[in-house]
């Protein structure tokens, strides 16, 4: 019985040459830039712990049975680069969230459904670029920010690089997931994109005793 | 075989003058309850010495003179649910029958110092329940509605209304949780849940019913269909009446007389603080953030909170517990926050599909259910009591707790209570 | 906060769990109303080792079965729905 | 400016900084003190000897422990009630003030309180006060002035406070010697190690001990501090240890926050809290001037000051005597030292305002301005109870100890296991931390160093003395005596749990830290029992009192916004909160947007409605098995209503689900409902239907939703619309499209009516929703669109006829009373609630919901208001009502009873303020076009 549902439309396709203009749920700081169609902040900081609004990068969904993907993604609970750049987030059990370049759901899902090609059972893809906020915390004290706020343990010894995690951040169920930048640690958060705002005030607030700045969108895939 | 009843003695009245004399002369006061052998055999047993137990067994001897009654308690007397509880009264119910018969309760309480010569401090200072959304305002109006037709005092009152009744209230309406009015109930109150405790099991004793402490139940014996009696370590106790007044053990107690219960037992956690000079008056309640609160003579708050979110006999008590309330107390008040929690702790509370209790008989004849009292049984112990014994002496069920019954989950007609906000202290 | 061992995630918070009580399996018969009444109302609420069904909604998502004491809150065993169950009754319990 | 006559010259181990002096008042009146004092020790500098008035008797009262624990010693500092002054570091600016006295702390009108004392014993309330009942109020007013405490401020603003998570390996409560030597050894062993000193610095008894004492800290402190891997925490309280060693630790002295509460899971917990010393009870044991031996040694050595000029010292240990020796290095004259070893023995102690002389048992007479008494220890017990160890008497050593009923994952160590020397105790704390690294590393510790045996650490024997006298006070901040004690006991309550309520000793603000033993003697001596049978109490968190502020730390309540939340703010809507959203309620005129949205076209923003995307073969049984109606045969393209039940039958929510791909369906659930019913879904899927190939993803937030409904909304639509026929005969009726808006592809848009219009709700990718918003109204402005709120989306409903669920029906409403017999369906094979629904359509039905409308249409019956007959029996109520601004006439929907549910009967509807109105039954729900005619336009 054949079970997929690779062929339907399952994403959003990237926007049109248009005026029309995609925001993040949190305000942006200034000055203001256009990065595939969303409204970003080019601030530069240069700060030591930086919080920095990446919700316009590609997110999509993955489910299918781990036995069936075999090694082509990460395992659940880890987070790892493929060839494309992409991170892949073992985000759950049989569910794996893929990140990407801003503007490159259409061509992201069709890497993916080149790769799940002859997969066994139900495999699905679901853009959900549109659907959550991605927040980067990136610095020596990061740790010492989301720590504030989450209860899991994020030491080396059990929370290494490449660590991803659900749990909840101040209250709210978040992704988290480690990926260092340059021998520093970085966290990035994604959450349910209604919370932004608060999610994103929240860090700003639990990061004041580490001096945290507020940084422009960077690419960082 | 003894003489049915056993002797009454007239206690030593309490009063000022009382007090007066003891004072000049010095010399001590008889016991607030005999100790006494345990019996072979009892007219009626009834397991839990708590505010049901008590009440039940005073108003067995006091009004039905039936007095060879055995109160039996694993414990000492009010050291379950009755002496873990916040010590709040009401009557503000939703459905009609929860309405009276709370309503009888509060009418027992008010004559309870003088009729147990006991001062049990009920002050009734009024009771708050806030709304903070549309939907618990229309509830609050739906609840004061039924009260007002079944003769209770109770009205929705604005937000500056709340605010003259306690000015330590934030009703600005920025607040995360705006205070859009409140039901009051003005006859609502406190007491001191010790006193009346200890006042029914003075008064019960004087009329000749035993209070066994430290004595567990730890079998009912049930044959062809009758129960016959308990199994204590002390030995073995027949009657023909075996009375389940316990909270947070109900379900073990029914299953020794073979009887499963609509039962699930939640932690219910509460905490006091330091004393501060008396500065809240009425009872505070908010169903939305789970707490309530009131302010003893003594000038410690008192608090509680929703029972604990997964099914447990644990009475330690819990760390979120405390942060949770202080979060939510500061919303509603947010200028007391240098008070300082003095103690927590935790009792059990039997929860009911419905939120309402379980009255009654059961398929084991004799053996008798006053159980699944969920976080309202404190208030409705003389009530529960008075119709109990009522049941007992007579063999039929009174009408103010037909709605109460066990059959009613085999039957489908749960009583309406749940209807209203799932924390209504 | 007691911790639970989600088959998936490992020791975690309580809170991220939802709680969904005793588990009892749902008559097939639903035509029995005191069979059915029973299944909706009747619980064991043992004091001591139960048998019940949690989902880790604030973290992966799973469902799973648990035997937890009541009176202590440890947890001996957890296992995914449909798979066998451990066979713990010889283990001392009170 | 007070100088400080009782100030020392330098001590060896001062912790003040006498180069930084802080000012600050004391009863109005100014002091100075220095960096590092408390505000006890700077006062008691200054010569102040009365620090507070005792709750009922209103006694002077004095220095007892100087520590956080005395009773004594609880301060009104600005706005805050009963600091601890024996503990709380003295602040420059602070104002301090005493809290329970009147007119003054000197001249107390409420002493004459211990004239009739022999008239307030224990529990006396209890015996009066009963009639006339209505006066109790009166009396109650009296005793409510005699409440203890400080006071709170109304509009005081609140602290700073924050929170932390942590994760240790081994979490070392007490940092004393054995507590330093865990931590180290625990480091060494490769574990990440918490160390917790409740003190300013670490070191415990040793900080105010000899020379050789202070060396050994000197060297312990080093080793502590060249080890990265332990993270000290100072003036800091382990308050609390909860199930799986889920600690709370209240961190003070942060630059950042006055407070912190750390939450610290642990691996294992070292309990290395060490020792109180209890008081002794005799007449007089309270006066100004008494003090335990710990308390004076803290106040020479450790802020080197002279706590008096003439001194007796009683003792029973070597602590005695070491405080006798510090006393006179202090200066201080030593009097008599009363060995109760030897045979010494303590009469009473006299005095008004404070002691001024000592009666020995020997019948001697002392004149003395200060008694010291070291009569033993108490063990604080309440990380072991919280352990599940009870806690057991030792005759022997006099004092409760651990009674071995400890988890592996709590260990004990130090004086609260036993006594020895300070090179015992280390010893032990060494073997025990390293006991605990093993145990929480498992196998894998780093070190390679053999495991080392515990060497045996027991209390050491100690003379039992408990009290000599019966006029002697037992709990300080409750006023109980011996005597009270003793005549409780007899007269029932002889139960250490009945005592302690009916006496309320070990109640108060102390938590019996200290009085607890001796209560428990009393309680003894009264049974003619031994203290070990008479047991103790259960320690109970906290600790020590903590702070409202600090447990609550930030706000944080998760807070929901739509895309489109800054245009809402800034055209100033009016918020309403619903759950964790706050939505607009309305623009300024609900009944204005209700008549636009009849007459033109309105908008309105319903982004938090529930989504979930359903993709795999399986969803449509799966939409059979949760909705009561039935779902197979849905086109492609066609949406369907559907309402679920709980297995209970009771209506459990609402919504629309539509099929966009042969097996991807979208469904819609209430907002409110959107998370249960995700939840309620994965339930099912995961425990009962394993086999069924669904996917379900929650898309609310993916998607701003907007309702577009009136008259023009097509006409609106279309300006934006160029990938979709919207035409009635193309894009009908309960029907779904993809397309794109405004140039945003990826758009879903439905065709249905929760207001009763023809109206399209489109869900746009979130980003892009406030754009769409905003070229919906620029590009429908000469159609007169306009946003409209959740209220005018109210009223329209109600003028529809739709029910809400939660308000329209509650926790027991069945799908049958609720009116949907003509969606359920019982023929289908099996659905949630289907047994529940087949018994209540075979029983007569008692109510039903029904539309209402008052006879005089202008009277709006508030919600809620019930309906009777005769005079009181409830018939029903109203779940809703509105003036509705379309038919200018009232409308309702309500719960009636069966006999009064036949339309065209005449109910009464009573308000709350107890006007009765006629209303009519009506035949449909709806009110407005019940034929549907305008939606399917």
């Amino acid at each position: 019985m054949p079970t997929s549902t690779r062929k339907g439309p399952a994403s959003v396709p990237d926007p049109i040459a248009t005026a029309m203009l995609a925001r993040s749920p949190v305000r942006q700081s200034k000055p203001l830039r256009q990065e595939a169609g969303w409204e970003v902040s080019s601030a530069d900081t240069g700060a030591a712990l930086e919080l920095a609004d990446l919700t316009p990068i590609t997110k999509v969904l993955v489910r299918a049975s781990s036995s069936a993907v075999g090694s082509s993604f990460s395992d659940f609970g880890r987070a790892r680069r493929d060839e494309a750049g992409h991170l892949v987030v073992g985000a759950r059990p049989d569910e794996w969230i893929v990140f990407g370049k801003a503007g490159s759901a259409a061509a992201t899902i069709s890497q993916i459904e080149e790769r799940l090609a002859g997969a066994e059972g139900l495999v699905t893809l679901v853009d959900v670029t549109h659907r959550d906020v991605v927040f980067l915390l990136s610095g020596t004290d990061a740790r010492g920010v989301l720590e504030k706020i989450c209860a899991i343990d994020l030491s080396d010894r059990t929370s290494p690089d490449g660590t991803a995690f659900r749990s909840r951040v101040a209250g709210v169920s978040c992704l988290v997931v480690r990926e260092d930048r340059d021998g520093r640690p970085a966290y990035l958060i994604d959450a349910d994109r209604s919370y932004g705002q608060y999610l994103f005030d929240v860090l700003v607030d639990a990061g004041a005793e580490f001096s945290v700045e507020v940084a422009g969108y960077t690419e960082v895939f | 075989m003894r003489q049915r009843g056993a002797t009454r003695r007239r206690p030593q009245r309490y009063s000022a003058f009382g007090l007066l004399r003891h004072g000049l002369r010095h010399d001590d006061w008889p016991r607030v309850w005999r100790t006494s052998e345990l019996d072979r055999r009892y007219d009626v047993v009834i397991v839990g010495a708590g505010v049901h137990g008590l009440a039940a067994a005073y108003y067995l001897a006091s009004k039905h003179g039936i007095s060879k009654v055995a109160v039996l308690d694993k414990g000492y007397v009010g050291g379950g649910g009755s002496g873990r509880n916040t010590a709040i009264l009401r009557s503000n119910y939703l459905t009609p029958e929860g309405v009276r018969f709370y309503e009888r309760s509060m009418e027992l309480y008010r004559n309870l110092a003088v009729d147990l010569n006991f001062n049990v401090m009920f002050a009734q200072r009024g009771h708050l329940t806030l709304a903070h959304t549309d939907a618990s305002l229309r509830t609050m109006v739906w609840r004061a509605e039924v009260n007002k037709l079944q003769g209770v005092n109770s009205e929705v009152v604005s937000p500056e209304e709340v605010k003259r009744l306690v000015p330590f209230m934030d009703v600005s309406n920025h607040a995360r949780y705006p205070i859009l009015g409140a039901l009051y109930h003005p006859p609502g109150g406190i007491i001191r849940h010790d006193a009346v405790n200890w006042g029914y099991a003075r008064a019960a004793n004087a009329l000749g019913v035993e209070i066994h402490q430290n004595t567990e139940v730890t079998g009912i014996t049930v044959r062809d269909g009758r129960v016959q009696g308990v199994t204590t370590p002390r030995g073995e106790i027949a009657a023909p009446i075996v009375l389940n007044c316990t909270a947070g053990w109900a379900s073990l107690v029914a299953g020794m007389a073979g009887v499963k219960l609509p039962i699930i037992t939640h932690p219910l956690q509460a905490a006091v603080t330091e004393p501060v000079k008396v500065f809240l008056g009425a009872v505070v309640v908010s169903g939305s953030l789970h707490v309530y609160v009131s302010q003893t003579d003594r000038g410690e708050l008192v608090f509680g909170a929703s029972t604990d979110p997964y099914a447990s006999y644990s009475m330690r008590g819990s760390l979120e517990f405390t942060e949770e309330l202080a979060s939510h107390v500061l919303e509603l008040m947010p200028s007391i926050g240098r008070m300082r929690v003095l103690r927590q702790w935790a009792g059990l509370c039997d929860m009911t599909p419905d939120f309402s209790p379980v009255m009654g008989t059961t398929p084991v004849e004799g053996f008798l259910v006053d159980v699944g009292w969920g976080t309202y049984g404190f208030k409705a112990g003389p009530a529960a009591g008075e119709a109990m014994a009522e049941l007992v002496a007579t063999g039929r069920t009174p009408e103010l707790i037909s709605a109460f019954g066990l059959a009613r989950f085999e039957q489908g007609r749960l009583v309406g209570e749940r209807g209203a906000a799932s924390v209504g202290h | 906060m007691i911790l639970l061992p989600c088959p998936h995630c490992g020791k975690r918070n309580s809170n991220e769990f939802s709680y969904l009580g005793e588990s009892a399996p749902r008559p097939t018969e639903t035509g029995d109303a005191k069979l059915w009444r029973a299944y909706l109302y009747t619980k064991e609420n043992p004091a001591g080792w139960t048998r019940e069904t949690w989902l880790h909604s604030g973290g992966c998502g799973k469902a799973f079965l648990a035997e937890r004491h009541s009176v202590t809150n440890e947890v001996r065993a957890t296992w995914l729905p449909g798979r066998k169950e451990p066979d713990t009754t010889t283990e001392a319990g009170s | 400016m007070t100088r400080s006559p009782r100030r020392l010259d330098p001590r060896p181990g001062e912790v003040i900084d006498r180069n930084r002096r802080l000012g600050f008042s004391w009863n109005g009146k100014r002091y100075e003190g220095y960096e590092g004092d408390t505000i006890a020790s700077a006062l008691a500098a200054a010569g102040e000897r009365i620090f507070s008035r005792s709750f009922k008797y209103h006694r002077p009262r004095g220095i007892l422990a100087a520590s956080l624990h005395d009773p004594n010693l609880l301060v009104q500092v600005g706005d805050e009630p009963n600091v601890r002054a024996g503990y709380r570091k003295l602040e420059d600016g602070m104002a301090v003030s005493a809290q329970n006295a009147w007119p003054s702390l000197n001249y107390d009108v409420g002493s004459l309180n211990q004239t009739v004392a022999r008239f307030l014993g224990a529990g006396f309330y209890y015996k009066t006060f009963m009639k006339p009942q209505r006066l109790w109020p009166a009396y109650e007013h009296v005793l409510q002035r005699f409440a203890a405490g400080g006071k709170v401020a109304q509009g005081a603003e609140r602290r700073d406070c924050d929170k932390r998570y942590a994760h240790a390996d081994v979490l070392v409560a007490g940092g004393g010697p054995a507590g330093m030597s865990a931590a180290i050894a625990a480091a060494d062993e490769g574990a990440r190690v918490m160390l917790v000193e409740e003190e300013p610095g670490l070191g415990g008894h040793l900080r105010w001990g000899t020379p050789d004492d202070l060396a050994r800290l000197a060297e312990l402190r080093t080793e502590v501090a060249a080890r990265p891997s332990i993270e000290v925490l100072t003036y800091s309280l382990v308050a609390g240890r909860y199930d799986d060693n889920w600690i709370s630790v209240l961190q003070r002295g942060l630059p950042q926050v006055t407070e912190r509460l750390v939450k610290v899971r642990a691996k294992v917990l070292v309990v290395a809290v060490g020792l109180i010393e209890r008081p002794y009870v005799f007449e007089g044991n309270d006066l100004p001037g008494v003090m335990l031996s710990t308390a004076v040694r803290r106040l020479v050595n450790l802020y080197a000051v002279k706590p008096g000029d003439r001194a007796v010292v009683f003792l029973a240990n070597e602590e005695g005597e070491a405080a006798a020796e510090d006393l006179r290095q202090a200066g201080v004259e030593v009097l008599r030292v009363v060995d109760a070893r030897r045979g010494g023995g303590l009469l009473r102690a006299r005095g008004r305002r404070g002691l001024d002389s000592v009666e020995l048992q020997d019948g001697s007479s002392v004149a003395c301005d200060l008694l010291v008494t070291a009569v033993g220890w108490t063990a604080p017990m309440l990380l072991l109870n919280a352990s599940g160890d009870r806690p057991t008497y030792d005759e022997e050593a006099a004092r409760f100890v651990p009674g071995g009923g400890l988890p592996d994952n709590v260990l004990a160590t130090g004086g609260i296991l036993g006594d020895g020397p300070v090179g015992l105790l280390v010893d032990h704390g060494r073997a025990t931390g390293a006991l605990a690294a093993r145990r929480a590393l498992g196998g894998d510790a780093a070190s390679s160093s053999s495991p080392e045996a515990v060497p045996a650490l027991t209390a050491a024997p100690h003379p039992a003395l408990f009290r000599s006298g019966t006029r002697g006070f037992v709990d300080y901040s409750e006023d109980v005596s011996a005597k009270d004690l003793m005549a409780a006991a007899r007269e029932g309550y002889d139960s250490v749990e009945l005592l302690k309520r009916y006496t309320t000793a070990t109640m108060g603000p102390a938590q019996g830290k200290l009085e607890t033993i001796n209560t428990v003697a009393v309680l003894a001596e009264a049974t003619g029992r031994s203290i070990g049978e008479t047991g103790t109490t259960v320690w109970r968190p906290p600790h020590s009192p903590i702070s409202l502020g600090a447990l609550a730390g930030r706000n944080y309540e998760p807070v929901r916004y739509s895309p489109m939340q800054p245009w809402h703010e800034a055209k100033g809507a009016v918020p309403i909160v619903a759950g964790q959203w706050i939505r607009p309620e309305h623009y300024g005129d609900p009944a204005a947007e209700v008549l636009n949205v009849r007459k033109n076209v309105g908008i309105i923003d319903v982004t938090p409605l529930g989504k979930l995307d359903l993709r795999g073969p399986d969803v449509s049984r799966l939409l059979n098995f949760l909705y009561v109606n039935k779902w197979s045969k849905l086109e492609v393209g066609a949406v369907r209503y559907g309402v679920m039940c709980g297995e209970d039958g009771v209506v459990a929510d609402d919504g629309v689900t539509g099929r966009l791909g042969p097996e991807r369906y979208f469904m819609s659930t209430t907002s409110s409902g959107a998370a249960a019913i995700h939840e309620w879904i994965e339930r099912w899927l995961q425990t009962s239907f394993r086999e069924w190939q669904v996917h379900v993803t929650s898309m609310t937030s993916a998607f701003a939703s907007i309702n577009v409904a009136g008259p023009r909304s097509r006409e609106l639509l279309a300006r934006l619309v160029a990938d979709v026929d919207l035409s009635a005969a193309a894009f009908p009726y309960m029907n779904v499209r993809q397309g794109s808006i405004a140039g945003v592809p990826g758009c879903l848009m439905w065709r249905i009516g929760f207001t009763g219009e023809l109206s399209y709700e489109l869900h746009v990718p979130s980003g892009y929703g406030l754009s769409v918003w905003e070229a919906l109204l620029e590009s429908g402005r000469d159609l007169g669109a306009a946003p409209f709120g959740v209220e005018a989306q109210r009223i329209m409903r109600l003028e529809k006829g739709h029910f809400i669920v939660g308000q329209d029906t509650d926790g027991l409403t069945q799908a049958f009373t609720a009116g949907l017999d003509w969606l359920v369906k019982l023929d289908k094979e099996d659905f949630a609630g289907k047994a529940e629904l087949v018994f209540e359509s075979e029983r007569p039905r008692e109510s039903r919901l029904v539309g209402l409308q008052p006879v005089d249409p202008t009277v709006v019956p508030p919600e809620a208001s019930q309906i009777v007959s005769g005079s009181s029996t409830i018939e029903g109520r109203i779940t809703s009502s509105r003036f509705s601004p379309t038919l200018n006439r009232a409308i309702c929907l309500g719960i009636v009873s069966q006999r009064c549910a036949s339309p065209g009967t005449v109910v009464t509807v009573v308000h709350p303020d107890g006007t009765r109105t006629p209303t009519r039954v009506m035949e449909h729900h709806a009110h407005f076009d019940p034929e549907g005619t305008r939606l399917r336009a």
